[in-house]
């Protein structure tokens, strides 16, 4: 008899993940501020305390530097840490034990010591929380080695995304935009809700997913970015425009063939991210299919980022800054001219 | 010293100011987002810290201090700002993103800069202490007069920022206070599952400064106790670390739905609000009649109504602004 | 009459610089550890402490989030800190200070509280100091908006980029790379030790310098890497192939117009970083020229960088991953074919 | 508890050891860079801390921990890790860069990691701080024994992970001990110029916990000090704070010129080194003779040398062996 199919939303899908996780292995257990009593200021910890009390779902004092540094300590003492750093914006506070501790142990240690945890963490913006709640940073988080790096576009993703993080005993970073995640308080995506299995199942590392095909343009894209390049695609498929679209799924492992052997299809590129322009995602992706083969494009890869300045706060200049459909489109019909 | 009748009257007014602003800023954050909360819909998107029941630590400390003066607040910073003399429309217009802003849109509620009386705030835990600890710096090194004064929540006092910058002040002598802010939470989590001793006064042992806690969310005690730490302050002398009981009317922030409250909590602070009963306090210390009160009561109305309308009424900033700014 | 000419290296170059501003403003201090007594573990504030003094030479205590905040705070109210986190590596413990508050007032303020400092700070390897004591991280600064990113491979770019830096308004992170510094302790490349002129000059940020001139190839460099790329394109000159050297001097701004334009003539591109690879600067110069004019590469253009694992301590890991001549010559070779 | 004469040998064994240990180090390190010092040349290249003078800490405090026991030291770890009974053989090929090494020579002197004996270090001021506390925790949910303890230097207590940890593992009343060496510099820095109180004792305070500081290097106070955290840790009774007077014989790093110490500190704590001290103690109170020490010395000798020789004599590694170990 089939289970009955059921929509949720990325924290549903990630407490849910989180929950079997802990059912399955007592040495699974989740720190950070407000992940207790509140369920996670985004919804991702909902119902644990309940289910697994104080000791294995624990509120922290505002102290990332001592918390996360704890996790690194208990991974390699044996547990296998879910730690939440609220927003990724506040990773300046405590970046040392992330990228110095957690990502490089297993290395100094000669593989000796390896560090299993989890560091979830909320990413994006859009919704008027100004320079300091509204960054994605996967930049910052993806060029340094050691640590993988995981952007879920969806909640069947997300969930099994975390199931291969937990399992993984390395430190994964995984990074969940909040347009995404299906919080009451701030609008979600609505193709983000998509149906998940009850039962656990893993959704590989380093394997992006070609989520529409075509054969014109190939838009690269991750989180929340994936939406606006489906919906872009749909409006230029009225036009004519059969775009191919990537979710690259993990940053760090980054799966090159994928978007390469679409743009060897396509022979266009474009690739879309709200994290910073610069030296970031967006760069790296359109050099590793450069530096393969460059003259497989048949016009110049082309980029929609956030640009180089904070985020504002002002919803006019927010907006603005932000990549969108329409922005995608645009570009994709100047690119489609040669 | 005992806080003089101007005094006591110029901290009620801005208590009042205050918690009126925040009325009003509630009441203006909802529109748009009603029957169904998204906080990026409406006139004010994002998040809404509201200071209301704080009031007592901000003109307390802010009584004592000058537009020189320089104050650091948090990401609950209506309150502070007020007192400290920030340009109310332009603060409001900022709130509400708009071109008139004090940064043009730019900050929003969580960063507002007054550069003309030395205010500023920002939106990360204990952020404020270190650049409070260098304009204090400045003050010395320029042989200016001048203090800083960091508030911080009593969740920040856990945070390192906060330990680096008490002992970098404490080494150096600075010009600088500490207004720890005690509401007794941090979002959710409550002082004593995040704090090793009940009160952080107890921590200025930890810089061989004189520390404070300040009971009841007296502003008259708040006073007595910012005035000892300020004149220690300007004399020379070094920092000082002060926690004051204070308490968190609403939510943490709009939207809050404060399910972790112990039942009756709430009922409880509300009983105890701080501007009723500093309001008892003047009439019944016949410090103030009913009918100045009603005065400034209505002046302050009458000042808040006019910087939302200032703001309601400002024109939004053109998107491409967005791109200047960045760098000076 | 002409004042003799001098080589300095750039630790020495840096503190006369320095001893200039002080000397022309007393709102310029510098503050850090070891800056007093010690003149800087790598030697750019020698002799400051006799000439201007404790109050204006100050050591900190090991408590980079409270001094390097505190120079945001000093610099808001009317000062010119420089202030030094003595290894790039030690970012973090206090990139909150650095990204959110330095790299950001100015514009949260809309303007009106800019940031005038700067942040020195030593990068690289090469000497086996392991993995938390040689990284670059130039891709980590540049990445995030806000602060101007500085790299000068030789002591005349050093002094006029540091200058440049004093009177910039905002945040300058100033990367010193630890084979270049002169240190008595440390080898040093000896190209980095040039003539410099004893009166205050500027070097504009955003101006890359070609270093060498040449037809065949680019090859993009910054701090030691440069050096690295000109030795290569003298061995390649013997073969007759023309390497043109670029050096990027400033990471932030970026000038994309020099590299691109040089491209253009060569129709080659090869970037050498000694930053992790991914999501770094080789990336975004590629793309840099990728999206403006795919069509100029004669042959797909190519990276050579640091791999995206953990400095390694032992010299023959940590020399096999760094760059050097020998790799760029023989890619250079390779790219030469097509 | 005073330690028993088999604990007084072992404590000297290890402290002898540790400093024969640096004599050896320093003189390897040597090769290679001289007439002129570069540090990248040599069979061990990069920085080097010797932990000369420090040696009573080490063994005060690792008498009383098994291989169970978790310690995090710092950069300057060797005597902590030869206490803790790190392999010497292994360490001694890590710090050459030996395909043998504990790490196969990715870590070096700065990160050495024997999980046998749950001994770990790094080099980032006060680094060990949370993942010691996080190792407390895990001892704690898995209901296993084992307390951690994290070495940092003076300096690291103004870090503020320092501050961080402390509180939270109050909080959790974790197993967790902090041992602060205070050799009275951070690098070039004087404590009195870097910390706002004389001794960093008094920050137990801030956490509510007991905190102690032991004056003049010896051993057996540190022995007695550190039974009393520890067993309190075992005792599930919650963490505390040793800091130790202790001294720092040699230079922060081998290559630096010592011109910031004041004239006549160095020659004066010569004098007062706590090696040939302890071996008078141990002869003047009968715990051991001079031919009993002699074995020792000869034994300690003789396994020190022997960890040179494997190291000297092991394989380098494949330079492409660093592409490996980067995730499990
Ligand atoms: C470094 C950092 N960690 C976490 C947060 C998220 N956060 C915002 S407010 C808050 C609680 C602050 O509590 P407290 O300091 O007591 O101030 P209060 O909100 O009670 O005024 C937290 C955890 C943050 N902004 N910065
Ligand atoms: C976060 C950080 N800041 C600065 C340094 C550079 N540094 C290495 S050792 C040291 C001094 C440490 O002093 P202390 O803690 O007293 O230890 P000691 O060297 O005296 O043993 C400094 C500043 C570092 N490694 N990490
Ligand atoms: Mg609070
Ligand atoms: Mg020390």
């Amino acid at each position: 008899m089939a289970t009955p199919k059921r929509k949720l939303t990325t924290a549903k899908a990630i407490s849910e993940a989180i929950s079997q996780e802990m059912e399955a292995d007592e040495n699974v257990f989740v720190m950070g501020e407000d992940i207790a009593k509140l369920g996670g200021v985004f919804g991702t910890t909902t119902g644990l305390l309940d289910k697994f009390g104080p000791e294995r779902v624990r509120d922290t004092p505002i102290s990332e530097t001592a918390f996360i540094g704890a996790a690194v300590g208990a991974a390699a003492a044996g547990m296998r840490p879910i730690v939440e750093l609220m927003f990724v914006d506040f990773f300046g506070v405590c970046m040392d034990a992330i990228y110095n501790l957690a990502a490089k142990n297993c290395y100094f240690s000669g593989g000796n010591q390896p560090i299993p945890m989890v560091l979830m963490t909320s990413v994006g913006g859009g919704y008027g929380d100004a320079g300091q709640h509204s960054q994605c940073l996967y930049g910052t988080f993806a060029h340094l080695p050691g640590m993988k790096v995981v952007v879920p576009s969806n909640a069947y993703d997300a969930k099994g995304l975390m199931h291969t993080a937990v399992a993984d005993d390395n430190p994964v970073i995984f990074m969940l935009h909040k347009n995404l995640q299906g919080m009451g308080w701030l609008g979600t995506v609505k193709n983000s809700i998509v149906d998940v299995p009850r039962e656990t199942y893993g959704v590989p590392f380093g394997e992006a997913a070609i989520v529409r095909e075509g054969k014109d343009i190939t838009l690269v894209g991750l989180g929340v970015t994936v939406h606006m390049a489906l919906d872009a695609a749909e409006a230029l498929a009225k036009e004519g425009v059969e775009a191919e679209v990537v979710d690259l799924r993990t940053l760090v492992p980054l799966d090159r063939d994928t978007v390469f052997n679409s743009v060897s299809k396509t022979g266009r590129l474009l690739v879309i991210d709200d994290d910073y322009i610069s030296y970031g995602v967006s760069g790296e992706i359109i050099s590793s299919v450069a530096e393969q083969d460059s003259s497989i494009f048949k016009t110049s890869p082309q980029r929609i980022a956030f640009p180089d300045i904070p985020i504002p706060f002002t919803r006019p200049m927010e907006q603005f800054a932000l990549p969108n459909k329409d922005k995608i489109f645009n570009a994709v019909k100047e690119m489609m001219k040669d | 010293m005992q806080a003089d009748a101007k005094k006591q009257s110029w901290m009620y007014e801005n208590m009042f100011k205050s918690r009126y602003y925040e009325e009003c800023m509630e009441a203006a954050y909802l529109e748009g987002k009603q029957p169904v909360f998204n906080m990026a819909n409406g006139p004010v998107p994002g998040e809404m810290h509201l200071s209301n029941g704080q009031e007592p630590c901000a003109v307390g400390v802010c009584a004592h201090l000058d537009a020189d003066d320089a104050v650091f607040a948090t990401h609950r910073p209506h309150h502070i700002a007020i007192a400290k003399g920030v340009d109310l429309k332009a603060m409001t217009a900022e709130i509400f993103g708009k071109k008139t802003g004090l940064s043009g849109g730019r900050g929003g509620h969580m960063h507002l800069f007054d550069t003309k009386v030395n205010f500023a705030c920002s939106g990360i835990i204990a952020e404020g202490m270190g650049p409070a600890a260098g304009v204090a710096l400045a003050r010395k090194l320029r042989n200016e007069p001048g203090v800083a004064v960091a508030f911080i929540g009593e969740g920040a006092a856990n945070q390192g920022g906060f330990h680096e910058t008490m002992n970098l002040a404490a080494v150096w002598k600075l010009p600088f206070v500490c207004i720890i802010e005690d509401n007794a939470w941090g979002i959710s989590v409550a002082k004593t599952d995040a704090t090793a001793v009940p009160r952080n006064d107890v921590r200025a042992a930890a810089y061989g400064i004189p520390g404070e806690y300040v009971e009841g969310n007296d502003p008259l005690a708040i006073y007595d106790a910012a005035e000892r730490a300020i004149n220690r302050a300007r004399a020379g002398e070094g920092p000082s670390l002060i926690e004051i009981e204070t308490y968190r009317l609403a939510g943490h922030f709009m939207g809050d739905a404060e399910a972790y409250r112990p039942e009756g909590e709430k009922d409880g602070l509300l009983a105890k609000d701080p501007i009723p009963a500093f309001r008892k306090h003047l009439l019944d210390s016949g410090v103030i009649n009913e009918a100045a009160l009603k005065n400034i009561e209505g002046a302050m109305h009458a000042e808040v109504d006019e910087a939302f309308e200032f703001a309601r009424a400002a024109a939004e900033p053109e998107p491409a602004e967005a791109l200047e700014k960045v760098f000076a």
